[in-house]
């Protein structure tokens, strides 16, 4: 039987909460309801409403709610309802939760997990489709996470669980239902937050994470076709960045492709590009390129099909990269 | 400084309580006036509903239940002042003026349905729950700097009441005491959180207490004890700067929006129960007994706001998309010399 | 659901008022412990001024004419309490049993300031305004889960009222019942802004009918009514998890830190009539007149809090700055596997 | 008469509220304590309290009630006290400030300054240091803008109020008092904001703006006497980027160092970094490299000089760039 990113998240959740007594689940309508995208269903139910808590509108508080449970002995799992009403608790996040284990120099720390589904593409109203996860990564402290596969997200969220220090961990909506797989619940010999390669080739390396992994693959087998064999890394966590999978690769590609649905400048893009320019620069025969969205607000529904890249952008992307 | 236990003037039959007296004949009227835009508001909701159903709109939150509200909001304030939406709003909106396709345009996923060229100093549909509150705050601030007699009216639902910024921007208004009414849709839910999960206390009102702000609870379904209470408001914010907050108790009867299933976590008596206190029918219950609505009006009415509905669904469906450039136009990042 | 208007018990001249009895010797007892970290703390304060004045401290903020406030709260609370301070509270921790060179490692810039190991579950200095509320609300959450008879209070300024997560604080605490105490240091600034720029009511207790919760203003240089008022709290929050909400009403007699200079803001006859009410003069007047303080012991305790501050000081001027290493041991960005 | 960075933005605070009726100030402390840094020094007394507002603490609220005023016909200037207080605002400047003249197709607009001190390096208590500025970089519809010298910092700050959109105007509080020089008050025949060659060079090309700037100058001026003439660029504008100059610059020098106090991992120099790769790959003769702060919390004011980029580690830096 094959289930889909939703309901390993659930089953990860699920499994969470019955090993460790002392964690809770946070957020705006996750009890009956389930969450507004069904993530949590059936939690509340099974494990209560003192662990599984429907909270008035207040992102700020929950943010800083996880800080003072996450000290005192409680692993919270935070949900906030889309990406872009994260921004209240970025204060909170910012400067405390990223924080308070530097600043007590150890003596209180925050295990807690902030989940959130990001990104476009589903045709949802404005504010639903935000892919800021750049301003997570550049603050120490935090760990960003993405998951693309049902399996890596249970054991990804299973793991961010049990970490002893804060974690964002962003759910690609976008594929939340239509990638499905059987979910092997076996631990993984690795970390699941390591990167890894999803497709060996030999062509160009292209480096993407989240729903705009899926388009990389659809986009690799038309490229096939063409004679041209991308290697595909799955980065799935942005920050701490380790990048030595990636260097491998395109020091053996000799070019990279980075993709990401966030607008271009400042990007997760920029960081990694950076890096690999600067790492591989002897190996280059190509400028490394990225492909985003550009830097405008993303569009309302009508018109966001000519904001995020596009399966054919990747493949014409490609060709270039590859003719350089 | 006092919190008013929930007002209302005419009971579930339309019957005007003894208590009350009716000021004026012109009050009637503009009674049937708001009752005509709750109306029509009544039928773009189940218009919005089918075009979303029928993948020709996308999400879309309606207002069922809650029509008294926005439109005796939106009917009593003049043009020149502000109305600060969220974005269940479309009885006042329409009563404004709003054409009903600019409705449909937002909720389709198109920006130009926020080009309220009807009022245009208006605030577009506001997503993030409560910010829209500081823009108030800011927008109440530049009328009485502009020494303009204006007021600005701001809605939030119950939801909204929990979030810093609502209590952030009472806080500043009464300070500088700022021309400016708060108003509550208290629909009980925050799409499946019920109101004693979101606040802890007896009365929205009375969370104007904190900032020193008097607060009213009124009946939602009551369009004239809505009427009373927001003129009342919007003098006292008009002529004295005095900043107003005002709970309007009602029902969600309708889901949170088309993204949502209420069945799920609402009970049907409570649903059932609700329905039945539906203000469009109270409204009309009242204006009969005072002469004001003829049963044929019934009829007519529905049929007038399906006309105007169904003209504004086909103008919508046969508008063309934007350009493309119109993506990259409105970034403001450009200098210019202008003072 | 009220707010009581500001509650004293002794007059400026320390003499009980008729109206107030005390319950026990024990009270008296407690005093006078209070009235020793008082001490203690106006004598750091003064101490760190002056390691600040010659470049041998950072920004400092003293809280001259507040102490009877923290070092009553510091002291009523009991050892499994957890206290969530802001950044004036030195009275409080130093009754929680911080050693005074801690303050000035902190304030010298130095994380390990932060380092609680008397009380290992306080909360460490909080600078970023109202944000300590939040915290506090989880940690109030954990105690209640794990079943834990113990309650939670932070402090926050007149200023902090005005931040949106106070609200939001509130309002979940009562939602959920939690054993909180919030406790406002009312010293009608803000650094330059004053008390009726910074909120437009009556009292500051009134914010807490915004979420349900019962407010008290109590005169803040009064010790007893602080400690009786304070006990309350802390019970009705411990045996019937009742959020509370106290407001102390003092006067900032200090700049609000080492880097601002009062004189630019205030007026010299009000901060001069503040002076008059200094909190420890009436608290030795008053346990003079209850026969628990005697004149030699003003020189003494005056004496050993110098000796002890002098010691912190010498501490925390011979401690050797951290190792760089340890600039990079506090990030949390590994997994591990404990559960 | 010299003067310094703040008697800089005072005196262009004061012509534009003297210029435009409809400026307004906001800020905590800003009336008669003139600022924590005096830069509103004495405008209270001059243009009154309608004008010059002292708030309450409440950033979200300021930056809520900018988008508000500037909707509705006024120009405000918010003072935020310190940048890491003004992580509560983030939530109306990314949905609001930046996106309501999108949002509305124009109709509405948002004219208004946000100003606040950034950086560290004078020894205050935490939260007074951050250097945060990439967040703000990466939302489109804003723009971010640094002065490193007062007549600078007078014409930016002009310019940015005549902007019909939203600036963010940082100031780099550790130069405040410290660099000063006659004010020209002249208008310059090139916008404030453009970048600007600070002193030419052939050898290397230094990217760097704010505080940052001045202590390249300095490590340049040593860099001389051993034969090292680096090309010093000042970026004033951050977003959105113009690196003409900057492309120009390296083509010629073939070697780029881009310095921020910011930490290193997804700062603005990575974007710049990026960039300059890219567009310059052909001419680098060696990799663009970065001087900025490690990925870590900001140290608390004992160790802070561990933290930031120091004049030596420019030198040596630069060094190592030519050498390569
Ligand atoms: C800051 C923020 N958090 C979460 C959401 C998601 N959301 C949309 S509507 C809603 C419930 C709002 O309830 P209420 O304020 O009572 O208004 P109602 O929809 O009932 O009219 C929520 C949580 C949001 N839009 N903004
Ligand atoms: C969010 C935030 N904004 C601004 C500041 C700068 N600041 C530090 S103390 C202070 C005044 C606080 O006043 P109050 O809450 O009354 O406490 P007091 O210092 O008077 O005890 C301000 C504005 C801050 N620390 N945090
Ligand atoms: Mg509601
Ligand atoms: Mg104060």
């Amino acid at each position: 039987m094959t289930i889909d990113i939703v309901t390993a998240i659930n089953l990860a959740l699920s499994q969470t909460l019955q090993n460790s007594a002392n964690t809770v689940l946070l957020g705006q309508d996750i009890g009956k309801c389930g969450g507004v995208f069904r993530v949590t269903e059936g939690l509340q139910t099974k494990f209560g409403t003192k662990r599984v808590i429907d909270t008035p509108i207040s992102e700020s508080l929950l943010a800083g709610m996880a800080v003072g449970m996450s000290t005192h002995g409680l692993r919270p799992i935070v949900e906030f309802q889309f990406m872009g009403f994260l921004y209240p608790a970025l204060d909170q996040i910012i400067n405390h939760l990223a924080r308070m284990k530097n600043r007590t120099r150890g003596r209180l720390s925050c295990p807690s997990v902030l989940r959130m589904p990001y990104g476009g593409g589903i045709g949802a109203p404005e504010h639903h489709s935000e892919s800021t996860e750049a301003l997570l990564a550049h603050i120490p402290g935090l760990k960003v996470v993405v998951p693309s596969t049902p399996t890596q997200a249970y054991h990804l969220l299973i793991e961010a669980a049990n970490c002893n220090d804060p974690v964002i961990f962003l759910e690609p909506k976008r594929i939340y239902r239509s990638v499905r797989e059987k979910l092997d619940t076996e631990p993984t010999a690795t970390s699941a937050s390591q990167p890894r390669v999803v497709i060996p080739g030999n062509d160009l390396t292209i480096i993407a994470w989240g729903a705009m992994l899926h388009d990389t693959i659809e986009a690799s087998k038309q490229l096939n076709r063409q004679g041209i064999y991308p290697e595909i890394i799955d980065l799935v966590t942005l920050s701490p960045l380790n990048l030595t999978l990636a260097y491998e690769s395109v020091s053996k590609t000799n070019r990279c492709l980075i993709i990401h649905e966030a607008c271009e400048s400042f990007g997760v893009g920029a960081e990694v590009g950076y890096r690999i320019f600067d790492h591989c620069f002897n190996y280059l025969e190509a400028p490394v390129k990225r492909l985003c969205s550009p830097d405008i607000t993303i569009p309302y529904s009508k018109m966001e099909h000519h904001y995020y890249p596009q399966i054919n952008d990747i493949i014409q992307t490609s060709q270039a990269l590859v003719e350089y | 400084m006092t919190y008013q236990h929930q007002f209302s003037c005419i009971n579930q039959l339309g019957v005007l309580k003894q208590t009350v007296s009716l000021d004026t004949k012109a009050c009637l009227n503009d009674l049937k006036d708001i009752l005509k835009y709750m109306i029509l508001s009544n039928v773009l909701d189940k218009k919005c509903i089918a075009l979303q159903r029928t993948g020709r709109l996308g999400t879309f939150a309606a207002s069922t239940g809650q029509e008294a509200i926005f439109a005796t909001a939106g009917y009593l304030l003049d043009d020149q002042d502000v109305y600060v939406p969220y974005y269940r709003d479309q009885a006042a909106l329409l009563a404004r003026g709003l054409a009903a396709d600019k409705v449909m345009s937002y909720w389709g996923g198109d920006e130009r349905g926020n080009d309220f060229s009807h009022q245009p100093q208006d605030m577009p549909y506001c997503v993030p729950i409560a910010t829209q509150c500081p823009h108030a705050v800011g927008i109440a601030y530049a009328l009485k700097y502009t020494q303009q007699n204006n007021v600005v009216l701001v809605t939030l639902g119950d939801g909204a009441t929990s979030k810093g910024d609502f209590y952030e921007s009472m806080n500043f208004s009464k300070i500088h005491n700022l021309p400016i009414i708060y108003l509550i849709n208290n629909n009980q839910w925050a799409i499946s959180v019920p109101i004693n999960l979101q606040s802890g206390n007896q009365a929205l009102s009375q969370k104007g207490l904190s900032a020193g702000i008097d607060g009213y609870s009124v009946d939602g379904n009551d369009i004239l004890a809505l009427y009373q209470c927001l003129k009342h408001a919007i003098k006292q914010a008009r002529e004295h700067n005095q900043p107003q907050l005002i709970e309007a108790v009602t029902y969600r009867i309708c889901d949170h929006t088309t993204a949502d299933d209420a069945s799920r976590y609402t009970c049907p008596e409570t649903h059932t129960h609700a329905t039945s206190l539906d203000p469009i029918k109270r409204a009309k219950l009242f204006l009969k007994q005072q002469d004001h609505w003829h049963d044929d009006e019934d009829l007519k009415h529905q049929e007038n706001s399906q006309k105007i509905v169904q003209a504004a669904a086909e103008k919508y469906l046969n508008t063309e998309t934007q350009p493309i450039t119109s993506l990259y136009q409105y970034h403001g990042t450009q200098e210019d010399t202008t003072t």
